[in-house]
């Protein structure tokens, strides 16, 4: 057998130098940790920042051609869009940590670690089209994610964790069942070729890519939270902490939907129409079923989840949709609810409580911001905006990011989706609604105000503020978010 | 005068802002400051404006998202001007007349941050930005009715926000649409107003966009049968409340059919103009029966309301100068009417805490001039000559006349039936003997409760003996749009409708 | 004669025996014998896919799925022993705490 | 021939012992079977040529995994029976029945395409070990990586959670304890 | 002139806005002397363009613009020509007449001032209705005297009665109104203008459908005003009002309008002339229903009332019947003597603190001569006795009616005198003579105070001499007017008028006879025609039974049935069943990890069986 050379130029390494910054930063953290005992989360959370901004330097200046490491990686622009998005999101939902109250796993440089080789996998997501890297960068990212749930150290953490955990398990069995079969059919795992074979193939036989593509769709479906595989969701995110509930509303999907976009868009202008028609059913029944639920929820925080299902079932319309603009619309509606989202959870982790005061079984029942406005008038003000912002009330952030994908919806003509888009948003307003009234029009239960900011610090209410304006002002970001996103996904043939 | 129509809009909210930081004791004074800043500034609007151009005036564009076609888009014409002056002088009038002591600082926040939206929905000429504005004034209606409302405020503002709120995001997806359209057409996407009126919609686009607008528009005036949440939301409302929704926010439904609905699909109109002036009859009919039938003294008023906007709607839908001129004049008028109205039963709420008719009788006697100023005004609503509601009315039952006679005379029963309810309501709670003793000792109008009022009988005598300077520059911008209208019909039918409707004599 | 289609039907009833588990089993413990279970059945699949083309994708797929297979089982188990220390209980019964 | 036959033993073999893991209640019987069964996987994997799988399959699962396993079966006291109150059996049963015939009926479509060329063919004379590492080296160098990196986060993950750090009651509020005990 | 014109028709509103500032104040005396000063200018200047006139023609002014939109264009315009200054000039007469007398009459009354500004603010009304030049300001008169009469008939509010008749008056009168506006659309739609003189000058370019079809619009409107049947009983509810503006609206001016109207469209009725014979017709029946039901009451101002009503169906026969001018002048002659009818009545009911009954009357004579004179002259005339003024224009419409060959209509007309002659004399009979019954009921009846009585003179003269001016007056009118040329023969006339004073002289005679003999006996009053005369040919009670209160039950019908369980609860239970669709996926949440993977399962099943058997279409 003759030696292989291989020219270190076409590798491409710099490709590969984010990933590689975040996971040296972790394990170079790990090895700080055994040597110095006792180092306060302050440092951890803004050593952890400071290799996450790095890793987004190189992201962002990453000039280098698409393909990279044997074709392993693939930079293109959704790549480098939604990196982004998942190292702010990480940036910004990190700092949570630093409350007012001392939670342990915050304490510990495991967590830090966990957190940077969860983003190295969520980045190893999307900068791939091979569905072996795909898979273990999945399967890194979900299973620090399991522990870091885990690491709340409450029963109710163990048991999201473990429900996650267990439900992923079975999610990582659909996908590779799915990849074999796909792999059975086309002799490859990279999708671009999958694709070229499909097509030599003139997508015969039908049904096993039907049935490929199903079992993609569970696994993904799991990730991305659409019915029937997202009754994990509330209760996970109701035993998670709040920031990470909320990272996880954000960061995982996005991952998730930009692995769904290269597998489904393949397939959607294959001219499969049961697919098209699958997929329409799933979104519709996503947005649905979780808008509906969510009415019912008596806790702040459960209602959150089912809200973020029934975000997650708007993306994938634009998936379902697939031009241009909707893929645009839906990284331009992922920013804006992202820091809406953020500071949606951030209010709750700022009201957080030691005691469940106002139930027995839930953190954040409504009845606990009952007359809220009474109390703390701010507080309330601007827990109020983000709720009308996550129910799309122009001209608060998510709005647009609404409009967006309405209009692409319409102008793909499918229209009768944009109409369920938009009933959706008005069942939707009616549960976000209820904080507001209930935190307005309602009279206090409590008279002690300093019950709801236990938790409250100097970085969360800058966070908060934060978030609030990039909510109230979300307009100005817009336009040159929109030029940058569609340059980058048109660019990248979406 | 370059920047008047942002600062009109945007005074309000910054003032609002402003606000937080004004001490509880003299909120009030700042409240009423700034509103009456406000109005002097849309009078300065006025004095400003060219009646003698039927355009828009005072524009400001700012290109916001060009590359998705929206701006900031700013204009006055003869349609919108008077709704926004209606609208600062309402709130200001309101604010004078506030009688509510409790967290009156939010309270007055919220009424500066809906005058706002109120002006914005008026003045704003871009598409998404007007439904923005539209969307925002449920937020502070919301919490105006659910803060301070009666026994089953949060019921009614529920019924209120969710109802309007799902009959406006399908107009949402209408004017994605017609955006949509514009750029089918044209390559270039665009929101602003004006663009579209130079757009000729294909005539099935047509009546789609037509049905989803006249949803939106629809709930907000509210018509038949979308009207179920006014009583509620006006029978829990605070007196402030009320009085803004009946006076301006249900204008936005109306102001829509003008600006919208008409310029944009003739030949949808005309299709839909019978069904339409149905449902108008119907609101006419139906609603003052049931007006008829109420106890409460309030709900009345609040029926009422309902019935006088189907005759609005039906000027509206007459296709011709005299019937829209006539219903925006009636706009103005029911503002000015219902919102006097509903301030009178504040004043007798605020010293009873009821509001049955059952529960008064021979309040004439006692309270002179509260009878007298609820007489005027109740004389204004039922349309009586030199009142401000006749000129409205009768402009737009003749506009309508001109389409169909029948209608017109069914439509007409309106002004029998408003006699008939708005007369027994009087009755019954002014004129006989003082039945209940805790009546006896009422306290007539103090000085707070005239100085809102008396403004609005001035009006009321004043417009309606003169109404001719807003008469002639609504009908300016009116005849232009009905021109728009002529030249942008695609069906014959529509071409010979306008034609018909806008002109004297012939067959009918 | 062997052919690829007796190994996938072979990795397909494996796979169903995996759900099988995965739906009854209500000890977390056993619970995850079935989702190795599941990996177990793919792993096969893809092998002999592998040969079928002659191609080492297949088994470098099947490498990595064990892998990933042995990660899992670590947290599992480590999520299993604190809920055990906590609660005594290994059955996923014991977990519903949060619902509705 | 000898492949078929050892095929269709090791095909019985398998299924049986999964057969066993699911279906038993004895956990110590399901777990041997499953350590058995993984064995007979093995086997698969030698007939397959793909020797050095078979010894990873046997090193990882029987050697690593299955002794994890153990660990965790004798620290959860599962050694004897454990009664398992399942819940709608019924519909257990039916989901697994057509969910079986399901994927095997579409498993045995003709899936494969006869004209595939192999992105990384068997060459001559390599073996299989050599060939795995030429190509675990070069091409999937970027995955073998990442999966040292996920192996890290488990092992990290196994340490953490099972650490004296979790025991403690770190939790510095007390509140779900007394819920735990009155809940379940 | 103009000067006088804006005085004739602002110094009612200076008036009326000036006494307002004081309304809820006690009584003060000056408001009432003020207004009275103040309509007394008014009439002055009426009469200076009456003779203004009469030498230089119509005068015409162009206030202001009012109304401006589209094609449509209406001007406060006024228009004084022989038509509207006779009006004018009959109006703040009897305004001038009633407002002295109200000083006395409503002396005692707390809301002395609010009077005064409510009686000015109608006689601007009215001023208004007459003089305007076009029909919308004809309609503002119109609405505005009805505002007024609202506020006059309920004037004593706190007495339900009067209250409820002011609504009903006001309501009947709206249902009028909007025949007459359909017929202001339908005019302006066929003309493109409002303007009385454009109007008429383009009739006769117009179809003949489209003519009828305004005119009885028109008449609908006039209907309500001039309560014509069926729209009729609420003027006589409307005496719940105090006496004057009995006499000044109910009896002079307000009720006239609808004459005048049908005067002043004289044009347009004389094109259409069976849309007149119509009116005519309906106009005699009036007459004579009216006067059957004035037959048996015993209230004394509704008999008068009743009377009024009678006299209108008079005025609509001539008017119907395209003499307008002789229509004009009964509308005249007929306010003098009516006004000083009421207003003498209310002479009585002062003295009888209001007592209505005149059954509890009787020989009042004694204590009130000047009333009973003054009321007897009144009665005569009203009777149609020559000379008085009755006689003149009463006659004259008889003979248009037998000329016009519809006999039926001048018997009916014929019969009406008798009838008239009789309860008029029926009334003056039970009221100043005979038995003094009120001593039974311990009144002390007392004359008005002098002044009052001094004011009532004028009308008294005028009731005796204002048929004399016949031949001026017509020579005046019919300047504008259609003249009427009347084809029969002399001796027919003769006889005519001879049969008509028979009757009247007649009717007169049996009243005097009978009364002084104690009236009818009590069996009478079982009688069938009695009972249905007495009440009102049941007509308020049918309209009770089956017009408002079907109304109010179908209102409460369509509120709580319709409104709250079908409209609101479609609404609603829409919101609800979503949210109960709500709690049962909830169920899917159940929080057990088996139910969880199965879900996931579940999943997969159903699309793998559907990627099996579903195969859409493109």
């Amino acid at each position: 057998m003759e030696t292989i050379s291989i020219d270190v130029a076409s590798l491409n390494l710099p490709a590969l130098l984010p990933m590689a910054i975040l996971a040296l930063g972790a394990l170079g953290l790990i090895c700080v940790d055994l040597v110095v005992k006792g180092l306060n989360r302050s440092f951890l959370t803004m050593i952890t920042i400071l290799f996450i901004l790095l890793d987004l330097g190189a992201v962002i200046g990453y000039n280098g051609p698409s393909r990279a490491f044997f074709d392993v990686l693939l930079v293109d622009g959704i790549a480098l869009i939604a990196q982004v998005i998942i190292l702010v999101a990480s940036a910004i939902f990190l700092p949570l940590s630093l409350s007012h109250r001392h939670f342990r796993e915050f304490e510990m440089a495991e967590f830090y670690a966990l957190f940077m080789f969860m983003i190295v996998g969520f980045q190893c997501m999307v900068v791939s089209d091979n569905l072996i890297l795909i898979f273990i960068g999945l399967e890194t990212s979900s299973l620090a994610l399991y522990t870091m749930i885990a690491m709340h150290n409450r029963a109710k953490a163990f048991e999201a964790a473990i429900k996650y955990f267990t439900m992923g398990a079975l999610a990582a069995g659909f996908y590779a069942l799915s990849a074999l079969i796909f792999y059975a059919m086309t002799g490859s795992v990279e999708i671009y070729q999958i694709e070229q074979a499909l097509q030599a193939r003139n997508f015969e036989p039908l049904v096993g890519i039907l049935a490929g593509t199903i079992f993609m769709l569970g696994a993904l479906g799991f990730k991305l939270s659409l019915v029937p595989s997202h009754t994990w969701t509330p209760d996970v995110y109701e035993g998670s902490s709040a920031p990470l509930a909320g990272y996880m509303s954000v960061v995982p999907k996005i991952a998730g939907f930009v692995v769904a976009m290269r597998l489904f868009e393949m397939l959607v202008y294959s001219g499969v129409v049961w697919l098209e028609h699958i997929l329409y059913a799933a979104v519709v029944l996503t947005m649905t079923l979780a808008n509906i639920t969510a009415l019912v929820q008596e806790d702040v925080k459960r209602m959150l989840a089912f809200s973020s299902i029934s975000h997650a079932g708007f993306m994938m319309a634009a998936i379902l949709i697939g031009t241009t603009q909707s893929n645009t619309a839906l990284f331009l509606y992922w920013t804006l609810f992202m820091f809406t989202n953020l500071g949606a959870f951030t209010m709750l982790w700022i009201v957080r409580h030691r005691k469940n005061l106002w139930d027995e079984r839930y953190q954040h029942p409504y009845t606990k911001f009952s007359g809220l406005v009474k109390l703390m008038p701010a507080t309330a003000t601007i827990m109020g905006i983000f709720m009308f912002a996550l129910a799309g009330m122009p001209p608060f952030s998510v709005f647009w990011g609404k409009l967006y994908l309405i209009s692409a919806a319409i102008n793909s003509e499918y229209i009768y989706l944009a109409v369920i888009i938009a009933l959706n948003s008005a069942i939707a307003v009616y549960y976000y609604m209820k904080l507001a009234v209930y935190m307005f029009l309602k009279e206090p239960v409590m008279s002690d105000a300093t019950l709801y900011a236990t938790n409250a610090s100097t970085p969360l209410k800058v966070i908060v503020g934060v978030s609030v304006m990039i909510t109230v002002f979300a307009i100005i970001f817009v336009e040159p978010l929109l030029n940058i996103l569609t340059k980058y996904v048109s660019a990248s043939g979406f | 005068m370059e920047h008047i129509l942002s600062l009109l809009v945007f005074f309000p909210a910054v003032a609002g802002l402003l606000g937080f930081l004004v001490a509880k004791e003299s909120i009030r004074a700042y409240g009423i400051s700034v509103s009456v800043i406000e109005f002097c500034l849309s009078l300065i609007l006025w004095i400003g404006f060219d009646s003698a151009n039927a355009g828009y005036q005072f524009v400001e564009y700012y290109a916001f998202i060009p590359s998705y076609g929206m701006s900031y888009y700013l204009g006055v014409d003869g349609i919108s001007l008077f709704l926004v002056i209606l609208s600062t002088f309402i709130t200001m009038i309101a604010l004078i007349g506030l009688s509510i002591e409790k967290d009156i600082k939010n309270l007055i926040i919220s009424v500066l941050f809906l005058e706002m939206t109120m002006v914005g929905v008026f003045l704003i000429l871009d598409v998404i930005w007007f439904y923005a504005f539209w969307e925002l004034s449920l937020v502070p209606m919301l919490y105006i009715i659910g803060g301070w409302g009666g026994e089953r405020r949060m019921y009614a503002a529920i019924k209120f926000f969710l109802y309007t709120f799902a009959g406006s995001v399908l107009m949402l997806v209408g004017i994605l649409y017609m955006g949509f359209l514009y750029y089918e057409a044209t390559g270039i996407w665009s929101f602003a107003l004006p663009d579209w009126y130079l757009l000729q919609v294909p005539f099935k686009a047509q009546l789609w966009l037509f049905g989803a607008f006249f949803l939106g528009f629809a709930i907000k005036v509210p018509m038949f049968p979308f009207h179920t949440w006014l009583p509620y939301a006006h029978g829990q409302a605070p007196t402030i409340g009320s009085v803004i929704l009946a006076a301006v926010l249900l204008k936005m439904g109306s102001y829509g059919f003008v600006r919208f609905s008409l310029p944009l699909f003739p030949d949808a109109t005309v299709y839909f103009l019978i069904p339409v002036a149905i449902i108008c009859i119907i609101m006419v009919i139906y609603a003052a029966m049931i007006a008829y039938a109420q106890e409460d003294m309030k709900q009345v008023i609040a029926y009422s309301s309902i019935s006088h906007m189907g005759i609005v709607i039906l000027g509206t839908f007459a296709m011709n100068a005299e019937g829209i001129t006539g219903s925006i004049f009636l706009m103005l008028s029911h503002g000015i009417v219902s919102g006097a109205l509903f301030m009178l039963v504040g004043v007798i709420y605020d010293r009873r805490h009821t509001k049955m008719i059952r529960d008064f009788g021979g309040l004439a006697q006692v309270m002179p001039n509260f009878a007298t100023v609820y007489g005027i005004m109740l004389m204004a609503s039922v349309g009586l000559p030199l009142t401000v509601g006749f000129v409205g009315e009768f402009l737009s039952l003749v506009g309508f006349y001109r389409i169909s006679w029948i209608l017109t005379l069914l439509a007409g029963t309106g002004i029998i039936l408003g006699a008939v309810y708005m007369l027994v309501l009087y009755k019954k709670s002014f004129f006989g003997q003082v039945v209940h003793e805790e009546n006896r000792s009422l306290k007539d109008l103090n000085a707070k409760e005239l100085s809102a009022l008396i403004p609005l009988v001035l009006l009321v005598a004043i417009l309606g003996i003169y109404p001719k300077p807003l008469l002639s520059t609504i009908d300016m911008s009116v005849q232009k749009m009905l021109v728009l209208m002529d030249q942008k019909a695609i069906e014959p039918a529509t071409k010979e409708l306008i034609m018909k409707a806008n002109s004297i004599g012939g067959t009918h | 004669m062997i052919t690829l289609t007796h190994y996938l039907i072979l990795t397909g009833l494996l796979f169903a025996i995996g759900l099988v588990g995965v739906m009854r089993r209500t000890n977390l413990l056993m619970l995850f014998f079935s989702t190795e279970i599941l990996l177990n059945a793919v792993n096969i699949g893809f092998v002999a896919v592998s040969k079928y083309y002659g191609d080492f994708t297949g088994q470098m797929f099947a490498f990595f799925i064990i892998a990933v297979a042995a990660s899992e089982v670590a947290v599992g188990l480590g999520l299993l022993i604190l809920w055990y220390k906590r609660n005594g209980s290994v059955d996923l019964n014991s977990l519903q705490m949060m619902k509705g | 021939m000898y492949e078929v036959i050892a095929f269709y033993i090791f095909s019985i073999l398998t299924v049986g012992m999964f057969g066993i893991v699911v279906m038993s209640k004895n956990a110590l019987y399901a777990m041997s079977a499953l350590a058995g069964g993984m064995i007979f996987i093995s086997g698969f994997f030698f007939i397959l040529d793909a020797e050095f799988l078979g010894v990873v399959q046997i090193v990882v699962y029987s050697g690593a995994i299955m002794a994890l396993y153990a660990f965790g079966m004798m620290f959860f006291d599962t050694t004897r029976d454990v009664s398992e109150k399942m819940r709608s059996k019924k519909i257990a049963y039916t989901l697994s029945i057509i969910s079986a015939v399901l994927i095997v009926a579409i498993l045995c479509m003709p899936l494969v395409s006869e004209s595939i060329e192999a992105s990384y063919p068997a060459m001559e004379n390599v073996g299989n070990i050599q060939m795995v590492g030429l190509i675990l080296f070069t091409k999937y160098l970027v995955p073998f990586e990442l999966a040292a990196i996920m192996l890290l986060v488990a092992m990290i993950s196994g340490i953490v959670l099972a650490s004296k750090k979790m025991d403690e009651h770190l939790a510095i509020e007390e509140d779900e304890c007394e819920m735990l005990k009155e809940g379940k | 002139m103009e000067k006088y014109l804006y005085t004739a028709l602002f110094a009612p509103l200076v008036s009326s806005l000036f006494v307002a500032l004081f309304a809820s104040r006690p009584k003060m005396l000056f408001t009432g002397v003020i207004a009275s000063i103040l309509i007394a200018i008014s009439m002055v200047s009426s009469f200076v363009l009456l003779i203004d006139v009469n030498t230089h023609g119509a005068l015409h002014v162009n206030m202001m613009d009012w109304i401006v939109a589209g094609n449509l264009y209406i001007p406060f315009g006024f228009v004084v020509d022989e038509v509207s200054v006779i009006m004018m000039v009959t109006v703040t007469l009897v305004s001038t007449v009633v407002h002295i007398y109200s000083i006395g009459y409503m002396d005692h009354d707390k809301s002395f001032n609010r009077f005064f500004s409510y009686l000015s603010a109608f006689v601007f009304s009215m001023m208004i209705l007459v003089m305007s030049d076009n029909f919308v300001g004809l309609f503002i008169g119109w609405e505005g005297v009805g505002l007024c009469s609202w506020l006059l008939i309920g004037f004593w509010y706190h007495k339900h009665s009067a209250s409820w008749a002011a609504n009903e008056a006001f309501i009947m009168n709206r249902i009028a109104d909007l025949g007459m506006l359909m017929g202001l659309f339908l005019i302006y739609w066929n003309v493109g203008s409002l303007q009385y003189e454009e109007v008429f000058a383009t009739l006769k370019d117009l179809d003949s459908v489209v003519v009828a079809t305004i005119g009885i619009f028109l008449f609908i409107g006039a209907m309500g005003k001039s309560a014509q049947f069926p729209l009729h009983t609420w003027l006589a509810d409307a005496m719940e009002g105090p006496t004057p503006v009995s006499a000044l609206i109910h009896a002079a001016t307000m009720v006239t309008a609808g004459v005048y109207l049908v005067i002043r469209c004289g044009e347009l009725y004389s094109m259409i002339p069976d849309v007149g014979f119509a009116i005519a017709s309906l106009g005699a029946f009036v007459a004579l229903f009216a006067a059957s039901m004035a037959l048996v009451n015993n209230d004394l101002k509704r008999i008068i009332a009743y009377s009024t009503l009678s006299q209108l169906g008079y005025m609509f026969v001539a008017a119907g019947l395209g003499a307008y001018w002789i229509a004009l002048f009964h509308l005249m002659t007929h306010a003098f003597f009516k006004s000083l009818l009421f207003l003498g009545a209310g002479n009585v009911m002062h003295a009888m603190h209001d007592e209505l009954n005149i059954k509890k009357m009787g020989g009042l004579y004694g204590s009130m001569k000047a009333t009973a004179i003054l009321m007897s002259v009144a009665s005569v005339a009203l009777a149609g006795i020559y000379p008085l003024a009755g006689f003149f224009s009463k006659d004259k419409i008889l003979e248009v009616a037998f000329n016009e060959g519809a006999y039926f209509l001048w018997f009916a007309l014929f019969i009406g005198a008798g009838l008239t002659a009789f309860y008029s004399f029926r009334l003056v009979m039970l009221v100043f003579f005979g038995e003094k019954e009120y001593i039974k009921h311990g009144f002390h009846p007392h004359e008005a105070q002098p002044f009052v009585i001094y004011a009532l003179l004028p009308l008294g003269l005028l009731a005796v001499i204002a048929g004399w001016f016949e031949h001026q007056f017509e020579g005046f009118t019919t300047r504008l007017l259609a003249r009427y040329e009347i084809h029969i023969s002399h001796g027919i006339e003769i006889v005519l008028i001879g049969a008509t004073l028979c009757i009247a002289v007649g009717g007169i005679a049996f009243a005097i006879y009978k009364y002084q003999r104690g009236g009818f006996s009590k069996t009478w009053e079982e009688g069938f025609f009695y009972k249905l005369l007495s009440n009102q040919y049941y007509i308020p009670k049918v309209y009770e039974l089956y017009i408002m209160r079907p109304f109010t039950m179908l209102s409460q019908f369509v509120w709580q049935k319709i409104d709250m369980k079908v409209v609101d609860f479609t609404v609603d239970s829409i919101a609800r069943t979503i949210y109960k669709t709500g709690e049962k996926s909830r169920k899917m949440q159940s929080g057990n990890l088996s139910d969880m993977l199965r879900w996931m399962v579940v999943g997969m099943v159903v699309l793998l069986v559907l990627a099996l058997f579903y195969r859409p279409m493109a």
